[in-house]
């Protein structure tokens, strides 16, 4: 049973998805029982096989129809994807427990529906983590993207629009990763990335403009899919919009398994060696992405809803997994990979603390989060270490990882992206603090700004409103994991990320 | 705005066309598309699955895989679709005419359905079934037999049709197709094969293992052919009353 | 000349799904009226499917599926027949194409009903009153 | 003496004794007295937990405690060594005086959220204590930074618009200069050296040879500007805007935890990171010499100026703490050894000082120098500890403040710097200058006209007056008895 491992990660939610199609009569307690025991399920799955690939310290794969690699499709599991499927399948648990609230008051109607949507997402995005094939990638993207735009129209009315202008930009996103993978096809006539990997290490091909354009049409899908600056416009409306849930679910998970497929296909499907040697256009990368974290945080700072400014925010995060995996150095890789895991966490806290405080307050504004210290303290202090992490605030993950984007970008010299690196945490410590000065202390007008002496001022009464336990208690997790990845950064990497970096770098 | 778009594109088309002089000629037999892989599958496939038609051995055994996940993404767009559109409550007596209500029959065209219907049907069902043999299968017989609904709710009406296939059966149709394609795959599991390993039916069915992949190519094709008819009827539903199921195009 | 010749007519199939494509893509971004962009799309992705499906193709081969002899042998030769891999994407792509037209069509008779209307700057104009 | 293994975990009891208050005293908010008793016990914890460390260290030892090890190469690790133990001893030790008369103060003016405000309190000292033991640049980073963050809503006490612009320029320069300067500068040392664990003397520094001049100079300047807490001109301008906060957070912040972790910070990389031989190479402890000249006199006369008696001390502390790091940047042994008793000097001086401006405040509501002639025949004992402590400041004996004077010209004098000894001079008289005229009013002055005392003023809670004669007094004992901190400071010294 243990070899099944692999494959039942996708396909527990996927019969999850089936089912709860058909369950609406059964009320909506049953659809929420039904999603939580598949992802726990899924998330038994991951975890049993990362300890499979743990075992052996190698790649863990499984033929589907028992064909050969080339010929079939295989899942492969090694330490990068392994870990990378235990987040998406944890994170996507968080949320579908987190979501008993709020996914009721978004959809009145039609639960059980939303919710085979939410399992079709995981499907998309865990299979897409565990894929062999270039092809079948395409495909659970494709799938990841329409349920994306199912849950996301599922908003309020300006909704649509933004939906409809993220289905175009995604089609194209989409179908420029699958001209690439034509051109690649031609060139190789194989789908399989090991095969295509050995197979496109031959002199010949390496000078091929033919796999140029291949690789430059792919990293640009990919780039697209991932709302990497200047193809970002798509995101922060279409993701403000959405439900609560919607948010918690979309928002951390579905760029950083796009940056998770660039480094697949820079790094296992073409070499180091070939991105950076043979392609013109890399060393430029670098300073989009530096644009990117400069330009998402400060856009951050302009923004007074406070999803908006938590999208512009993962615009920014972006730029700095996007410029680790291209400064070409051990350090930056490993900042990168571990970025994924840190930003995935670190933003579903905060999307989940923002649900939280939206869910209660019932604005979506700044204003929202006025007294919430004194409202709700466990979400205000989960918003806390949040907001930290993104500063990059020690012993958060947010600080180890910006420790290892930084120590690369320096051994590489690259000195614009350190400086974008600390100009955004700088900006992204100005846009919490502002909103911290609002949650401890209210507006001014509210605690009266009279008098200079603090004596004066009573607190405003303010009921205490914590959100209800199905909120807190996933949140509560995520925050701990959001420290507890920090203080053991060693463990992780030396364990899981180490062993998937490059040779060449 | 549009003049730079288009200067944008026009270059990049440019680019991209230059560099086509590195891709192999049309048709040639010596790329590496047609050298590399296809061989194997042109020489084995038949040999392993007594399936002369190849693409719906790779379709289906070799990459049933991602077929699986093809039925998957119609049956989400069906979800999605009714999602989007179902969702608001109906609005009383604000149905949106699409074209004048007419009254009585159209005879010619309802006669001429009523005769074409079952050919259709029954073709599908050809077509479904034929697909080892010829070119065909789950995709195609599917939309042939979805479109036979299409056609019951054109010459007659919308509520015509729904009547005859309910919105919650096209719902169990949709999801039971993809449902029983992932069911065969757990089925192999279970006997102890990878998933879609359909040599693991051949004890079940009591057949050769070359017999179980041709049985279990059927199989999933049926699968597919019932979740993308349904998807075609849910669809069109869906689309052309704008979600009220009630009166439509 | 001659090699510029044969640059254009033996490669006209990269040539005619590129022109499509770009075609589309110009559609996509360019169009106001959201359903000339998804027409645009469809051409998009329609463009990518034939540049698949020319891979397929090759001299002197019929289609994929097995001929037998006289004597009921089945006939394996590879280059007897076409290159099934690219049929099999293909329809895969198809399929998502379809989808995706389908959602897309579903979104833009929301956009519709709350907007009144489905010409781009209407919408934005729209959003801003 | 106890077991070695009780010396490995004392440093780590000492840390967290106050962590641990935190949930204690803020879960006691409802009852203060409950409340007060957690925050003393734990001080009283940490005290004696670094007291016993100081035994041990004094008997030669070094204690090294691995937390846990956070990167492959790096590990959040304490070490207790002489260096350390002095802060450590003056910030756990104040914490008590300062304790005991933030709940004076703060009772007395009926201050609002006081639960926030200790729960700050503690979690700042458990920052400083951590800097003070920290055994590489990450830990001290770390601290460093946990300070920053817990020191922010003390700042912005009030509440009001002032409080908070003086909390955002708080936090702007402060982590602007952490974040922005010192991480890099650290990461990059990393990625140069390998390693961030402070060396074992003031020697040698852990700076890999063959690093280019010009790499080293910048990172000496990125943490010398980055760890803004130093006051060093021009990072030093969040500390008057930190003004506006209640003046026993002042007095924390200038005596105790912030400013001191500052130049602590500064003081350790520039001895245990650069050492003295690679400063005196590239001419760096001079130029900072220089630097840090401008700010003392610069500060001292922008001090002269002010009327506001709490904005004259912020702009003393600058120039004080810039005695620290001139002390130690004239790398004569000597001059080190007066920068660093100066950490000690200063703060005992400057916490008198501060608490005198809170217990005019309470009694009176006076803030100004102007307003408070003849305000010393009420106050006596106020004053008179204050006058004792600006003569520390000024450095005359018998007064802690005159050790470091002296050790400095001594310093300088070694170190042939008759420049730097000009400027102690003028800094002297500067210090007279804005030092004793408010003593002079206040004893032997009149009120200004239009401000006439109300009958009922008197002089401050005894609670409050306790601490300032507890302070003042041993700013006297330093000053006559130096040896007990002195052979702590000399074991810095090979």
């Amino acid at each position: 049973m243990m070899d099944q491992a692999p494959i039942l990660i996708i396909i527990i939610p996927l019969f999850a998805a089936l089912f709860l199609t058909l369950v609406g009569p059964l009320g909506p307690r049953f659809a929420y029982g039904l999603l939580i025991t598949g992802l726990v399920g899924s998330l038994g799955c991951s975890l049993l096989s990362l300890g499979l690939v743990l075992d052996g310290n190698q790649a863990v794969q499984y033929r589907l129809g028992d064909w050969p690699p080339p010929l079939g499709i295989e899942l492969v599991i090694d330490h990068l994807s392994g870990v990378v499927l235990v987040l998406i399948a944890g994170c996507a648990l968080l949320t579908a427990i987190y979501s008993l609230r709020t996914a009721e008051q978004d959809n009145p109607d039609r639960l059980n529906h939303y919710y085979a949507l939410f399992s079709l997402l995981v499907t998309g995005l865990l299979g897409m983590a565990a894929s062999g094939d270039v092809f079948n990638i395409y495909v659970l993207l494709e799938i990841s993207a329409l349920s994306s735009y199912g849950l996301l129209a599922r908003g309020q009315g300006p909704a649509y629009f933004a939906t409809f202008k993220y289905l175009i930009v995604g089609t194209i996103g989409a179908c420029f990763y699958l001209l690439g993978v034509g051109y690649l096809y031609i060139m190789t006539g194989s789908l399989n990335i090991a095969d295509m990997a050995a197979i496109l290490s031959q002199p010949e091909l390496q000078e091929s403009v033919s796999v140029r354009i291949g690789f430059t049409l792919i990293i640009l899908g990919v780039w697209i899919k991932m709302a990497l600056f200047p193809l970002h416009a798509w995101m922060p409306n279409a993701y403000s919009k959405a439900g609560t849930t919607t948010a918690c679910l979309i928002a951390p998970l579905m760029t950083k398994v796009s940056v998770y497929i660039m480094l697949r296909m820079m790094f296992t499907l073409f070499s180091a060696d070939y991105v950076f040697s043979a392609i013109v256009w890399s060393p430029y990368v670098i300073y989009l992405a530096s644009a990117a974290a400069v330009i998402g945080m400060i856009a951050a700072l302009a923004q007074r809803d406070l999803r908006k400014m938590l999208t512009f925010i993962i615009v920014a995060e972006i730029g700095y997994m996007t410029g680790g995996a291209w400064i070409a150095t051990a350090s930056g890789f490993i900042g990168a990979t571990y970025h994924i895991l840190a930003d995935g966490l670190m933003t579903l806290c905060l999307f989940m603390a923002v649900g939280a405080i939206i869910y209660r307050t019932g604005e979506t504004s700044m204003a929202a989060m006025r007294n919430i210290f004194q409202k709700m303290p466990v979400t205000a202090v989960i918003f806390v270490i949040g907001a930290a992490s993104i500063i990059g605030v020690p012993p958060t993950c947010g600080f180890f990882s910006k420790w290892y984007l930084i120590q690369g970008a320096a051994e590489a010299e690259a000195w614009v992206f350190v400086a974008a690196l600390l100009i955004a945490s700088l900006v992204a410590a100005i846009i919490f603090f502002r909103l911290l000065e609002i949650a401890f202390f209210g507006d001014l007008d509210t605690t009266g700004a009279s008098g200079d002496h603090g004596h004066s001022h009573q607190p405003v009464a303010t009921l205490r409103a914590e959100a209800p336990l199905s909120m807190l208690i996933p949140m509560v997790i995520t925050a701990a994991s959001v420290i507890i990845l920090g203080l053991y950064t060693k463990e992780v990497v030396n364990y899981f990320i180490s062993w998937s970096v490059p040779l060449g770098i | 705005m549009k003049q730079l778009t288009f200067i944008i594109l026009i270059v990049c088309a440019l680019l991209m066309l230059k560099a086509a002089a590195d891709l192999p000629d049309w048709a040639d037999p010596a790329s590496p598309a047609s050298t590399h892989l296809s061989p194997d599958f042109l020489e084995q496939g038949y040999v392993e699955t007594a399936t002369p038609n190849i693409v719906t051995v790779v379709l289906a055994d070799y990459r049933s895989y991602d077929t699986m996940f093809e039925a998957v993404v119609v049956f989400a767009a069906a979800l999605i679709v009714m999602v989007i559109l179902r969702h608001t409550p109906r609005k009383r007596g604000k149905t949106i005419l699409y074209r004048p209500k007419r009254e009585g029959r159209d005879t010619i065209l309802q006669g001429a359905a009523q005769l074409i219907i079952p050919v259709m049907q029954i073709f599908a069902l050809y077509v479904v079934g034929h697909g080892h043999y010829s070119p065909g299968g789950g995709f195609q017989g599917g939309v042939i037999f979805g479109a036979s609904f299409i056609l019951i709710a054109l010459c007659f009406n919308l509520r015509f049709a729904i009547q005859r296939f309910r919105e919650q059966g096209v719902l169990v149709c949709v999801a039971g197709g993809v449902l029983l394609y992932a069911a065969i795959g757990a089925i192999c599991q279970v006997m102890g094969y990878n998933f879609l390993g359909y040599t693991g039916l051949a004890s079940i069915l009591g057949a050769s293992d070359v017999m179980a992949r041709s049985y279990g190519i059927l199989a999933v094709e049926v699968g597919v052919g019932i979740t993308v008819m349904s998807v075609m009827v849910s669809l069109y539903y869906d689309l052309a009353s704008s979600g009220d199921l009630d009166e439509g195009l | 000349m001659d090699e510029l010749f044969h640059y254009i007519i033996a490669k006209y199939n990269y040539w005619a799904s590129l022109v499509l494509l770009f075609i589309g893509l110009y559609g996509m971004i360019a169009k106001n009226n959201l359903m000339k962009k998804i027409i645009g799309m469809v051409i998009f992705q329609t463009a990518i499917l034939l540049f698949f499906v020319s891979i397929g193709a090759k001299r002197g081969a019929s289609v994929p599926i097995i001929k037998f002899t006289a004597d009921k042998q089945p006939l394996l030769e590879a280059t007897a027949y076409a290159n099934p891999l690219p049929h099999v994407l293909i329809l895969t792509a198809i399929v998502v194409g379809v989808a995706t037209l389908g959602v897309a069509l579903a979104i833009l008779q929301k956009i519709q009903r709350v907007h009144g209307t489905i010409e781009e700057d209407e919408i934005l104009e729209d959003q801003r009153s | 003496m106890y077991s070695p293994s009780f010396y490995q975990i004392a440093p780590v009891i000492a840390v967290c004794a106050s962590l641990a208050a935190v949930p204690l005293i803020a879960l006691s908010g409802s009852r203060p007295n409950l409340r007060e008793f957690w925050t003393f016990l734990a001080a009283g914890t940490k005290f004696a937990m670094v007291f016993s460390l100081a035994g041990y260290v004094l008997a030669g030892n070094v204690v090294e405690v691995d937390l846990i090890r956070v990167l492959p190469e790096l590990s959040i690790s304490f070490r207790v060594d002489s260096f350390g133990i002095v802060f450590a001893l003056v910030s756990s030790f104040l914490w008590i005086v300062a304790a005991t008369y933030t709940i004076g103060y703060m009772r007395g003016l009926d201050e609002h959220a006081q639960t926030r405000f200790f729960v700050c309190f503690a979690l700042s000292l458990c920052a400083a204590i951590g800097v003070a033991f920290s055994g590489n640049l990450l830990t001290m980073y770390i601290f460093y930074e946990m300070l920053s963050l817990s020191t922010y809503p003390l700042v912005a006490h009030h509440q009001d618009l002032e409080g908070r612009a003086g909390a955002r320029k708080y936090l702007v320069f402060l982590l602007g200069g952490s974040v922005g300067l010192v991480l890099p500068a650290l990461i990059i040392l990393f990625a140069l050296a390998g390693t961030l664990d402070f060396a074992y003397n003031i020697q040698s520094g852990i700076v890999p040879e063959g690093t280019g001049p010009t790499m080293v100079v910048i990172l000496f300047f990125a943490f010398l500007f980055g760890f803004a807490k130093n006051g060093v001109m021009p990072m030093h301008a969040w500390l008057p805007g930190a003004m506006v906060a209640p003046t026993p957070v002042s007095a924390l912040l200038h005596a105790v935890a912030v400013v001191k972790v500052g130049v602590f910070c500064t003081t350790r990389v520039m001895l245990y990171v650069f050492g003295i031989d690679l400063m005196a190479d590239l001419n760096l402890g001079i130029i900072t010499a220089y630097i840090v000249s401008f700010t003392i006199i610069m500060a001292s006369i922008i001090a002269l100026t002010k009327d506001n008696l709490k904005a004259r001390l912020a702009y003393s502390t600058v120039s004080q703490l810039s005695y620290i790091i001139l002390g130690v940047a004239l790398l004569a042994p000597a001059a080190i050894q007066g920068g660093i008793i100066h950490i000690v000097n200063h703060a005992f001086a400057k916490i008198t000082l501060f608490f005198c401006a809170g217990a005019i405040y309470v009694a009176t509501h006076k803030k100004n120098i102007s307003e408070m002639g003849g305000l010393g025949r009420v106050m006596p004992f106020t004053f008179g500890a204050f006058a004792v402590a600006s003569l520390s400041m000024i450095g005359a004996p018998p007064v802690a403040g005159f050790i470091t004077k002296w050790y400095i010209l001594v310093g300088s004098l070694d170190a042939g710097q008759m420049a730097i000894i000009l400027v102690l001079i003028a800094s002297t008289m500067l210090n007279v200058g804005y030092f004793a005229p408010i003593t002079y009013k206040a004893f032997f002055g009149k009120p200004p006209a239009g401000v006439s005392y109300e009958p009922g003023i008197k002089e401050a809670p005894l609670i409050m007056v306790v601490p300032i004669m507890v302070a003042a007094t041993i700013s006297v004992f330093i000053g006559i008895f130096p040896g007990f901190m002195m052979q702590f400071v000399q074991m810095v010294i090979p």
